[in-house]
């Protein structure tokens, strides 16, 4: 199969899926769902049947469309219409339905009780590509992704490029990795392309644990597709055919759409022996996590994969080398590989003239705390701070003040107002003492007590601390414990001296990353807010 | 990592460790060398003969003056590589950690079977360690004697994980894992129970031998009797290894 | 030396999903977590005859079967209530008052995070991140999202659900 | 380190602990006469002196900090010993008598005076001082600023470690004893 078999069979899926001008969207990923989007979906999809609409319209469930705080929510638009070109519904319910139905019409009037104005902010500073399918394509269905374009990428690089030529796009596009570290991904690649051929492993690492993070689910459960894609053109691009993906249990729509996404791309020969008629085999299976969030660190998750306690190993040797039963292995996280497929495409020089010069593309960020639009938004690296919180996530509601926002989960570190004009990369982040992360940012408002957020953090990583060794397992539990007395107001300038000693201990000397970075909620508050600290000393 | 390098690197390499120029073979991690050349670093969880898993971090060392600190243990010799083993930094984290292992469990010296034999109370005293700045944990665990020969005494256990390994590696019952996480990790025997009831012991006493500390020792000693003999893990390890 | 497969600890049938899980692994020992999510799933709890027979059929240490069991959070080694209540206490919840949640479900229920009531109704746990954080505070119960509920109108909830 | 006639002053006590260390002090034998000669010890249980002078040069405390009362004498002699030293194991890390710490305080009493005696038990409220929750080491409560560990520390160790001190030099007890010696 070749890119023009692609179209053409997409050109049959559309045939197949009928005629309609309009497609009635309903979001129907975890946020909206526990709001209660499938009664809205039930209600539209047989309004729809019984003829309620005005004009040939399908009623579609979608994934994320970012605003999870105003959910349910319902775009009307044309099919496979972008997100901000149609109308957008927030908090519908099931007796909304007849009305969303009757505004389909031609020449009727939207809803507008209802509607969410497309043109704010929110929707307009956006670039996706990572989401650009998310609240579009129907994420259970194989044929609405290859309609979308899915598949080209893959079917490109099998066909038209060598692995090498996969590689040099990659590395060209300057894209880092997702997950927290911000690793060079060509370079990754290009390491373990250059392992001895034999057994290899693809591993996509879905245990999205940082707490106010929730990128990851919101990209499996809009677009499951789109990260077997990219683990396939990796796979292909280092002679890998069998991969993993270890997701959170606590994911299980995601769980259930991944498994989905796998069975149908198999059927249909993207998946398995001979892909799309040619040589490249390549396997997919899942790996469930059970609530370990040092699995998140690639060792801890290999150790997991092969059925043990989630315990890291010191590296050297990397994964590259030594990684999944001693085979070299290519651990990236979801949004790295929801990246890959457009980079393909429309090649790495595309994709390295977004974002900023070390920093390229775009950024999965989630808005949590208190924030106006708590939700999943993507914007280019190099965002301000301000411009993400106040203008796309609306600010701070109920006439409070800004306090801090806090990024890159317990690994991570609080930004306060001074310098909120900064704008977002992997490096100017570390400058400020916290990190990307995974993209998760909590907005906290003027009542957040600060050593209690720290107190939070330290509580978090105790609690995942894996116990392995001396510095994270009992170091983690003395400061907590040091944090706690400075909460209740309890401790010495002694007791304040020798939390600042253990978190120099414990960055310096624990064996994997989540020890290293624990003490990093501590000593960004203290480097900001060190007065909340010594406020509360005897 | 495992026991031994994947492949045997007979090739010889030369590094300086702590200023002094030596030379070592390729497969060689730097405690080894240290081990060979008198040079004296800290260490409780490596032990010659058993797979490295590097959780003490006692070991940890300056290695070509870069920030990251490197286990010993965990890390191979390389050409030109430059070691620091005891700078100030070093012996200040060492002190904190040795004071962490003690402030975890209760090491009650004083009335330990294997006072004056302990691997930790030496540390304590070649790290500096004459008492512990953090407040003690207090926690109480289990001693179970259950076992006709043996005891474990929790309270003295810093879950070093060497009775676990030489169970697995040397012995091949596994008896002894983990189990929990963070600061509740215990060793355990088969599902937990006690030690007298496990059928998969062999009541070899490798474990009890190897332990650093007073938690792993033999029935009726009394305070500072249970002096242990560790010579033949590197005999049985090497001709494990030659088979 | 072949190794020889256990029986069903018993005719429960329950069993026989879980040893077509670790069958479609083929009895592999790295197919242990994958098996231990089959027995939760199917008796709601790991018990001693589970992991004995988990480790029998995958010919694993008992010791690394229950070191692993008892590492992961997910695994409950007693039985929970009827109804389960898991409570988020990621940042986002925290900072919107998950911490008064758990306080309010003590007070009512008096089963603190990790117990079960008396009357074996109610199991309260909690959470690091269900990643519902535009509901925030979220909760868990019997594995749907409820969002944005305080501790008043939860407890509430409960009751209902419980009283059903 | 001396002050006025040229002698250092030094006070000593015992707090819960079994006395064994100020026994060590007095294992130093012939050793002591020298050490007399350059030592005042103007309150100890050596001595019949009854009241803590208000300067002292060296204090020297024995045993953790396990009542109210022990805590009142630690407060009292960081408040008046320039030089503080903890000497043997109960004072430097809690060891025996820190043993009843992973027990609730009511279950300790309980088990003391009425489960393990058989006549008469009953839990004393008068005359005793009030046991703490938690037993500390001395540095758990006041700065000290000497630690001599061991159980007891070897009368050679107490020598060294008070010779250097007269002498005006900091000295490392580490060389001479450690924990549990």
């Amino acid at each position: 199969m070749n890119l023009d078999d692609l179209e053409d069979l997409a050109a049959k899926y559309r045939a197949d899926a009928g005629d309609h001008d309009t497609e009635v969207r309903v979001c129907l990923a975890a946020s909206c769902q526990s709001s209660g989007a499938q009664p809205v979906f039930d209600a539209l999809s047989a309004g729809c049947d019984d003829g309620a609409a005005a004009a040939p319209c399908k009623v579609k469930g979608v994934g994320c469309m970012g605003l999870c705080s105003a959910g349910p929510l319902v775009a009307v638009a044309a099919p496979e219409a972008a997100l901000e070109a149609g109308v957008i519904y927030r908090d519908v319910s099931a007796a909304d339905a007849p009305d969303i139905l009757a505004s389909t019409a031609p020449g009727a009037a939207p809803v507008e009780r209802l509607r969410c104005p497309s043109d704010m902010p929110f929707f307009a500073r956006q670039h996706k590509i990572v989401l650009q399918n998310a609240g579009i394509v129907d994420p259970n269905s194989f044929r609405g992704y290859v309609m979308a374009g899915g598949y080209a990428a893959m079917v490109q690089a099998l066909t038209e490029m060598t692995a090498q030529d996969v590689i040099n796009e990659v590395t060209a596009s300057g894209l880092r990795g997702r997950g927290g570290g911000g690793y060079p991904t060509g370079l990754k690649w290009s390491t373990v392309a250059k392992m001895p051929a034999g057994q290899k492993y693809v591993i996509c690492n879905a245990d999205e644990g940082d707490p106010g993070a929730f990128m990851d689910r919101a990209i499996l459960e809009s677009d499951p597709h789109r990260v077997l894609e990219g683990m396939a053109i990796a796979a292909y691009a280092i002679g890998a055919n069998k991969g993993y993906i270890y997701v959170r249990a606590e994911y299980p729509l995601a769980v259930e759409r991944l498994k989905t996404a796998i069975r149908k791309a198999k059927r249909s020969g993207f998946l398995g022996n001979h892909i799309c008629e040619t040589q490249f085999n390549f396997d997919v299976e899942i790996r469930l996590g059970a609530g370990a969030f040092v699995c998140g660190e690639e060792t801890a998750l290999m150790a997991s994969i092969e059925g043990g306690r989630g315990q890291p190993r010191p590296r050297p040797p990397y994964p590259a080398e030594y990684g999944l039963w001693g085979s070299p292995t290519l651990i990236n996280n979801v949004e790295t590989y929801a990246n890959i497929a457009p980079i393909v495409s429309q090649g790495g020089d595309w994709f390295a003239g977004i974002g900023t010069d070390k920093s390229k593309g775009t950024k999965v960020f989630a808005l949590a705390g208190t924030i106006v639009n708590t939700g999943l938004i993507e914007v280019d690296m190099g965002t301000r701070l301000r411009d993400i919180i106040f203008a796309i996530g609306g600010g701070i509601p109920d006439g409070r003040a800004f306090k801090a926002v806090q990024t890159g989960g317990p690994s991570g570190g609080c930004v306060p107002e001074a310098h909120l004009d900064m704008p977002v990369d992997y490096d100017s982040l570390k400058t400020l003492g916290t990190m990307m992360g995974s993209g998760g940012m909590i907005v906290m408002d003027e009542t957040a007590n600060m050593v209690d957020v720290a107190r939070f953090f330290m509580e978090f990583c105790m609690d995942e601390s894996c116990g392995k060794c001396v510095p994270c397992r009992a170091g983690t539990q003395q400061m907590h414990g040091l944090l706690e007395r400075i909460a209740k107001a309890e401790a010495s300038r002694a007791d304040l001296e020798l939390l600042e000693e253990l978190c120099d201990v414990v960055q310096a000397t624990s064996l994997c990353g989540l020890g290293q970075t624990a003490p990093n909620p501590v000593l960004s508050t203290l480097r900001y807010f060190r007065h909340e600290y010594e406020e509360k000393l005897g | 990592m495992p026991i031994r390098a994947q492949q045997p690197d007979v090739s010889v390499v030369t590094l300086t460790i702590d200023g002094q120029d030596l030379s070592a073979r390729a497969d060689e991690t730097i405690i080894e060398v240290c081990r060979e050349n008198k040079i004296p670093i800290p260490s409780l969880c490596w032990m010659d003969g058993l797979s490295v898993v590097g959780a003490c971090r006692l070991c940890v060392v300056e290695v070509d003056g870069g920030p990251r600190l490197q286990a010993a243990c965990a890390t191979r010799v390389r050409e030109g590589m430059s070691v620091q083993t005891n700078t100030d930094k070093l012996q200040r984290y060492r002190r904190t950690l040795v004071e962490l292992l003690f402030a975890e469990r209760n090491h009650v010296c004083a009335v330990c079977v294997s006072n004056g034999h302990c691997e930790l109370q030496w540390l304590a005293q070649t790290c500096g360690v004459d008492h512990v700045r953090m407040p003690y944990r207090n926690t109480g665990y289990n001693v179970d004697s259950s076992h006709e020969m043996f005891r474990i005494d929790h309270n003295r256990c810093v879950l070093c994980t060497r009775c676990v390994r030489v169970c697995d590696e040397i012995e091949g019952a596994h008896t002894w894992d983990v189990m929990g996480r963070g600061s509740g990790c215990q060793v355990v025997t088969d599902l937990a129970k006690p030690w007298g009831e496990s059928d998969s012991c062999t009541s070899c006493g490798k474990c009890v031998q190897v332990c650093p500390t007073g938690a792993l020792v033999k029935q009726g000693t009394s305070v500072g009797e249970m002096v242990k003999d560790q010579q033949f893990l590197s005999i049985l390890a090497r001709r494990r290894s030659s088979r | 030396m072949q190794r020889i497969r256990p029986d069903l600890p018993s005719t429960d049938k329950r069993w026989k999903l879980v040893n077509a899980t670790m069958r479609r692994n083929g009895y592999a020992g790295h197919a242990l977590i994958e098996a231990l999510h089959a027995v939760q799933d199917a008796f709601g709890f790991l018990d001693e005859d589970a992991m004995t027979f988990v480790a029998d059929s995958l010919d694993l240490p008992l010791s690394k079967v229950y070191g692993v069991a008892t590492f992961y959070h997910l695994f409950m080694l007693k039985p929970q209530g009827r109804h389960a209540c898991v409570v988020c206490t990621g940042t986002a919840c925290y900072i919107k008052g998950a911490g008064a949640l758990i306080e309010g479900i003590e007070e009512r229920f008096g089963a603190a995070p990790g117990e079960t009531t008396e009357d074996k109704s109610l199991s309260v746990l909690t959470a690091r991140c269900v990643g519902a954080c535009g509901l925030a505070p979220a909760v868990v119960l019997d594995g749907n999202v409820i969002g944005k509920l305080g501790a008043e109108a939860l407890c509430d909830r409960l009751e209902q659900e419980i009283a059903e | 380190m001396s002050s006025g006639n040229n002698k250092v002053t030094v006070a000593t006590t015992w707090l819960d602990g079994c006395s064994g260390c100020h026994m060590s002090f007095l294992d130093m034998d012939e050793r002591l006469v020298d050490l007399a000669a350059q030592i005042d010890i103007v309150y100890s249980p050596f001595v019949d002196a009854k009241t803590l002078p208000e300067q002292v040069d060296l204090g020297i405390l024995e045993g953790s900090v396990s009542s109210d009362e022990d805590l009142h004498k630690a407060r009292e002699f960081r408040a008046r010993c320039k030089v503080l030293l903890s000497l043997g194991d109960c004072a430097v890390n809690g060891n025996v008598p820190a043993m009843r710490n992973p027990f609730k305080l009511d279950a300790v009493i309980e088990r003391a005076y009425r489960e393990n005696v058989d006549l008469n038990p009953q839990i004393p409220t008068e005359g005793v001082p009030r046991l703490l929750a938690t037993v500390r080491p001395v540095h758990g409560v006041v700065d000290v600023d000497i630690f001599v560990p061991g159980c007891p520390p070897q009368a050679d160790a107490i020598h060294y470690v008070l010779t250097e001190l007269i002498a005006g030099r900091t000295p490392d007890p580490s060389q001479v004893t450690r924990f549990g010696a």
